[in-house]
């Protein structure tokens, strides 16, 4: 990637623009060693990051041992399969996994084949570009709907939203649903002639990614929890040999996107994206919740943050910006999107858009969950009427990455769904907006009369490959 | 084979606690023999390079510079540098240490005066360091004191503003410290006085959950800092350190007194670093066969009439590998260490002559 | 008003839940939640404060906080993220507003009305935010830009390339035997009750609604059988 | 819909257009409304200077926050919002705009000096009280109240005459507050005394009255007193005009 000035770790990574504006009082030294070596000098930029580097070297990383001092869930799991409570949904050599490290260090499977995709409920209704640009990286790359993933309609939402939104919903109930919908993934690979557990799931949503590993954290710690739930999930009939059936791994897609980042990049990249400056909003959801399970990568940010979104956008070659409020939420707050957006716009406008705007002058912002590129995306519009016109198009790191991979902006990647500018983006990565609009209208008519292209249609895809 | 296990008494470690313990088996006539995995004595306060010493205001180096040399021209002294024990066998009065250097050394005792692992700063990413070259820690800070200039690594300008945070990997079970690291609060206060000495246009605020500057420390250091150098105190623990679109530095909390978030541009922070158990007592725990407790320092069988004793008899312990500790406080555990096992030569001798 | 033994009661509710013990293990008044709280930003809301209420058996301040403040959480969970202590103050805010459910206080009733779009959808749907809810007279907030392309929704979502994807009443299309599964969950953990209880009229329609799913269930399981 | 937790917002940090349309689109009421963030983004360095500048101020920098001050307050066991403590809190930091909050009860201090008595590092609060009373009405954050006229009309008959007269004082107050010089419940008053206090003690009065007597060789004691506040004042304005110019040079 090309370090930039707001990048972490990488202030004065360059020579050429690596001076901010805005210092004060500046003098011109640098840094040459430490401790009592600590000395006036006349270095370089360059000479005095090389200086500095003890900072990092000296260091040890996260993982060294805080792994140990934490308690980590899966070891638990384990002795429950083991002691005949429940069956855990292996990641197995099939599902072609990758391993990365999560905040203390642990290691994590990613499945990358294989795959039930676990749709999004605010997501499909309202961002659709979102999931249709995953399913077509995902064919691009060469996996075969109905046998390499799956898109069934037997899954529903995880129920989270309304959860914390309203405080309607419980614990056993979240279970309940979260063991539903994992057991049809688990089974689903039967209808289509393969074994169970063929499919693993895929989870589209922050909200959805946090609430299930709270929840199954619940699972594990509590037998009264588990109890209840084995009545109901027997009732539905979703037990196998009498037990639960509970998932190895909780995946996101933004780690699927993670960890195929350079495939993305190196095999369907079309679009120099080098010029565009990005931001990442990560969604809390995704790392803040059950946080020892978050991707971290030495590699990215240090390993400071959580990589997921910035390793996709720097594999790309866009430059990645940092600002102030980067750890901050977006302000969709659950009820508050629908029944207080008073306090979601003003919070969206303050802590987030105007900061891209004003602080990091980005291209688009980036993130990885439906509440928060809806929260952001249709939000700033109504800044204008207090004199805060910041506008910042805002999109998922997947579609981000279907657009430089050449993907339709309307067709694939449904931008038209979109509130925000993303016009500008379009243009910026040498797409005409016009043309590509009017070629979907076109298209438009050709849907009215019927005739739709698939990514997938689950129909074709039963009895095994299409 | 060194030694004779009657007189001799192993010290591990040469900081501030082991060199005292040295000092006084040698003062009573015993011979002490000093192993260091370092190729330098002091410890801590010499290889962190630290400013100047709480309480007494002497450098470091001058100060533990002493202690080296009183042990390094001791003539009954036996000093092993860039040496660690891999093996520990035998009973009180008849052990045998194997040293990493291949050599045996015969001794009727051994104290442990191994200390503490610093925390390491990365493990609070939240925080900034390793993001921002302005984070440091109080380490890095008494280097630049150190040095004698305080600037900005970034770019080198003089900070206006430099915010110390305190309990950086202390009372924090979400990375597994649920321990007060004892001295930082101390340490802060006079390292915002040395700020402010060698650069007086500097602000300099602590940002505190409590202020735990125990003792004698009270008047010299916090109120000294806040009265004499206009430290300010902010009753509030930091969330998340950022930078800003100029360059400079985000603090964000929450101030408990006015009960609001804060977020406050500063142009250093330094992290007031707390103390690990080091990070090599898994090791030592399995060489010496001495229990840990539960955070992972050295366990004490007894507390009150086993002064510096661990769960194996005739093995002493000193100093910051028990707990957090101060310099002051190690060097008089040395002492008593030292006491405990020569006290246990005696014992031993005398039951052995009947 | 409550009396003093009903928030006793309430407070009772919330400390037996048993996630209680796992969200508060003690609080030294350091602010890290508050200070990464969005609502924190905007309101007079304070995560701190909430935990100091229930860490203190303040049960009459609880009590007056259930009224109002626990519904400015936002539950982005930074809070319990960055909790040197573990606590998950916004954990114990999902608490508090179970409790308040259940205890049918008039502050959640009044608080969810406006949110009954969304829990209808999802109760009867299994999913939440379906294309139709975007109408332009519930969101001018959202701006004359909300679609960047005219045309009727039905044709806009039939361009979408995936299948599953081209509902409108819905946010994808989930079959019945799924709705059925889900409707049985709602049953057995308590969930249409609580429903009942914050809004009658809602309960009455949804009722409604999972009769007629149930019933077409049930025919389509017959015309099965006859096949 | 309103905003639900209304009441947990400052009225003054609600933004809303009452009737509003923007690129065509109604947006009129709470449509548009915003809140404005109540996050503190810095702190006044020199805060705290300005109000060491002003008597009694010298030694806020030296407050720990014990609360011993507001614990023992007068005014804060009648008024818990009067709170000391609090308010060298945000003197340290410079945070004006919280104190320009409590400008209507700073002054309420009733100068008992138990804050002082008991502050175990020397701050002296009652002092920081005056100072940012003083402060407060320096900034023209105070209105002028009938009870700072009160002050003026004794301060000058002190400086005249060495002693005060009540009848004057109150004659010059109703003066300054454009009140009627007869008032009823004055009318009864005066009546009452005339019936119930001996002769001699009345006739002293109104000798008083009509020849206002000095206090012996007061001579020129008042002017002196006057050059000398006059003197301390334009000293503090120095100060404070000084630390001003040190900041905006900064």
């Amino acid at each position: 990637m090309n370090p930039t000035d707001n990048t972490p770790g990488n202030h004065n990574a360059n020579g050429d623009g690596a001076t901010k504006p805005g210092f004060h009082n500046t003098d011109g030294q640098g840094i040459a060693g430490h401790g009592s070596f600590f000395q006036e000098t006349n270095l370089s930029r360059e000479e005095a990051v090389k200086a500095t580097d003890w900072v990092r070297k000296h260091v040890d990383r996260r993982t060294v041992d805080l792994g140990d001092r934490m308690d980590d869930i899966r070891e638990h799991m384990w002795e429950l399969e083991r002691e005949g409570e429940i069956i855990v949904h292996r990641i197995t050599d099939a599902h072609k996994p990758m391993t990365v490290r999560t905040l203390f260090g642990w290691e994590k499977k990613i499945p990358t084949n294989q795959l039930w995709h676990h749709k999004s409920c605010g997501q499909c209704g309202n961002i659709p570009g979102y999931p249709t640009s995953l399913l077509w990286t995902m064919n691009q790359l060469g996996m075969q709907p109905g046998r390499d993933y799956l898109d069934e309609t037997d899954q529903t939402s995880c129920t989270a939203w309304n959860y914390h939104g309203s405080g309607i919903g419980n614990v056993e109930s979240l279970a309940a649903v979260f063991l539903r919908n994992f057991h049809q993934a688990y089974i689903s690979g039967k209808q289509h002639g393969f074994d169970a557990g063929h499919f693993f799931p895929l989870v589209h949503c922050g909200t959805s990614f946090g609430n299930y590993k709270e929840i199954r954290k619940y699972l594990i710690e509590s037998a009264e929890l588990r109890e209840k739930v084995k009545k109901i999930l027997g009732k539905l009939g979703r037990l196998v040999d009498g037990k639960l059936v509970i998932p190895e791994e909780i995946v996101h897609y933004s780690e699927w996107v993670h960890v195929m980042r350079n495939r993305i990049a190196s095999e369907l990249q079309k679009i120099d994206v080098s010029n565009i400056r990005v931001t990442a909003h990560v969604a809390c959801h995704y790392y803040k919740m059950v946080h020892e399970d978050a991707v971290y990568d030495a590699d990215v940010l240090g390993g400071n943050r959580t990589a997921i979104i910035t390793s996709v956008a720097q594999a790309l070659g866009a430059q990645v910006i940092d600002y102030s409020t980067w750890y901050d939420c977006c302000g969709f707050g659950f009820r508050h999107i629908i029944s207080e957006r008073e306090f979601t716009r003003s919070f969206t406008m303050d802590r987030k858009i105007r900061v891209a705007r004003e602080e990091a002058n980005a291209d688009v912002m980036l993130a990885n969950d439906t509440g928060c590129v809806t929260t952001m995306d249709k939000n700033q519009w109504i800044g204008k009427t207090h004199e805060q016109n910041f506008q910042v198009p805002i999109m998922a790191d997947i579609q981000f990455a279907a657009l430089a991979c050449g993907a339709d902006p309307f067709k694939i990647v449904q931008l038209q769904w979109h509130a925000s500018p993303c016009e500008d983006l379009v243009e910026k990565m040498g797409i005409s907006w016009s043309e590509t609009k009017k070629r979907f209208q076109e298209y438009l008519k050709e849907v009215e009369q019927g005739n739709i292209e698939y990514l997938y249609n689950p129909e074709l895809a039963y009895g095994g490959a299409q | 084979m060194q030694g004779d296990a009657s007189d001799t008494v192993l010290v591990v470690g040469a900081g501030p606690a082991g060199l005292s313990a040295a000092a006084s088996i040698a003062a009573a006539g015993f011979r002490p023999v000093v192993v260091e995995k370092e190729d330098v004595l002091g410890g801590a306060p010499i290889l962190s390079g630290y400013a100047k010493l709480v309480p007494s205001g002497e450098w470091a180096k001058d100060a533990i510079g002493r202690m080296v040399a009183r042990v390094e021209q001791d003539a009954s002294t036996t000093v092993f540098k860039g040496t660690k024990v891999t093996g520990f066998e035998g009973e009180p009065g008849d052990f045998t240490a194997t040293l990493s250097n291949g050599e045996h050394v015969k001794a009727g005792a051994a104290i442990l005066a191994t200390g503490f692992t610093h925390f390491d700063s990365i493990n609070k990413p939240e925080w900034g360091f390793g993001t921002y070259e302005d984070v440091l820690t109080t380490t890095q800070m008494e280097q630049m004191v150190a040095g004698g200039k305080i600037f900005c690594p970034s770019d080198g300008r003089v900070p206006e503003r430099v915010a110390i945070l305190l309990c950086v990997g202390s009372r924090d079970r979400q990375i597994g410290r649920e321990w007060c690291s004892k001295i930082c609060c101390t340490v802060s206060t006079n390292l915002a006085m040395e700020i402010k000495e060698l650069s007086p246009t500097t602000d300099v605020f602590i940002y505190y959950m409590d202020i735990r500057t125990f003792g004698l420390y009270e008047d010299k250091f916090y109120w000294k800092s806040q009265e004499e150098f206009k430290t300010k105190f902010v009753k509030a623990r930091i969330a998340e350190v950022t930078t800003s679109g100029d360059g400079r530095l985000l603090v964000k909390g929450e101030d408990t007194l006015v009960k609001r978030p804060i977020v406050i541009p500063f142009d250093i922070v330094v992290h007031a670093i707390g103390m690990d158990p080091n990070e090599d007592n898994p090791e030592i725990s399995k060489v010496f066969g001495v229990g840990l407790e539960k955070h992972g320092f050295i366990d004490r069988a007894e507390f009150y009439t086993s002064t510096c004793g661990t769960t194996r008899r005739g093995v002493f312990a000193a100093g910051s590998c028990y707990a957090p500790e101060t310099i002051d406080d190690s060097i008089s555990q040395g002492h008593a260490a030292a006491a405990r096992a020569i006290a246990e030569l005696h014992a031993l001798a005398r039951k052995k002559a009947g | 008003m409550a009396n003093y033994a009903e928030m006793q009661q309430i407070f009772d509710d919330i400390r037996s839940d048993f996630r209680y013990d796992h969200e508060l293990n003690g609080c030294l008044n350091c602010g890290v939640c508050t200070a990464t709280c969005p609502s924190a930003h905007f309101y007079d809301y304070s995560p701190r404060e909430i935990v100091q209420l229930l860490w203190t058996e303040n049960v009459e301040q609880i009590y007056d906080a259930m009224q109002e403040k626990i519904w400015a959480c936002a539950q982005c969970m930074t809070c319990a993220a960055r909790c040197p202590f573990k606590n998950s103050p916004g954990g114990l805010v999902a608490i508090m507003r179970e409790v308040a459910i259940a205890r049918g206080l008039q502050s959640a009733k009044d608080v969810l009305r406006p949110f009954g779009r969304v829990m209808l959808k999802l109760i009867t749907t299994g999913n939440q935010l379906s294309p139709d809810m975007i109408q332009p007279d519930h969101f001018p907030d959202w701006g004359p830009n909300i679609q960047k392309v005219e045309g009727d929704l039905k044709v806009l979502r039939k361009a979408i390339p995936v299948k599953t994807l081209q509902t409108v009443d819905t946010a994808w299309e989930v079959s019945l035997k799924t709705s059925v599964e889900m409707y049985t969950i709602w049953e057995m953990t308590g969930v249409l009750k609580s429903l009942e209880m914050m809004d009658e009229n809602l309960f009455d329609v949804i009722e409604d609604f999972i009769d007629e799913k149930k019933e077409d269930y049930e025919d389509w399981l017959e015309e099965q059988d006859e096949d | 819909m309103a905003i639900h937790e209304k009441s947990l917002i400052d009225a003054d940090r609600i933004m809303e257009h009452d009737s509003l349309v923007v690129d065509g689109v109604d947006v009129s009421g709470h449509w548009n409304t915003m809140i404005k963030p109540r996050y503190i983004a810095d702190y006044d360095d020199d805060f705290e200077k300005i109000i060491q500048s002003y008597g009694g101020g010298e030694n806020v920098h030296r407050c720990w926050q014990c609360g011993s001050c507001t614990n023992s307050c007068t005014m804060y066991a009648v008024n818990t919002d009067f709170n000391p403590r609090y308010w060298i809190y945000l003197t340290r930091l410079g945070l004006k705009d919280e104190i320009i909050k409590d400008k209507d009860i700073i002054w309420q201090c009733v100068s008992c000096n138990k804050c002082t008595n008991i502050c175990p590092k020397d701050v002296r609060p009652e002092g920081v009280m005056k100072a940012l009373a003083h402060w407060l009405e320096d900034e023209g954050h105070t209105e002028v109240k009938p009870s700072h006229l009160f002050d003026e009309e004794f301060w000058e008959q002190v400086e005249r005459t060495g002693r005060i007269e009540d009848a004057h004082v109150i004659m010059g107050f109703f003066k300054k507050t454009k009140q009627p010089l007869i008032q009823e419940w004055l009318t009864a008053f005066t009546t009452r005394m005339i019936k119930h206090l001996p002769f001699a003690h009345l006739f002293r009065m109104g000798m008083n009255f009509v020849f206002t007597p000095r206090t012996r060789s007061w001579g020129r004691t008042g002017k002196v007193l006057r050059e000398f506040v006059e003197q301390q004042e334009a000293e503090a304005r120095e100060r404070r005009q000084q630390a001003r110019q040190a900041k905006e040079a900064a």
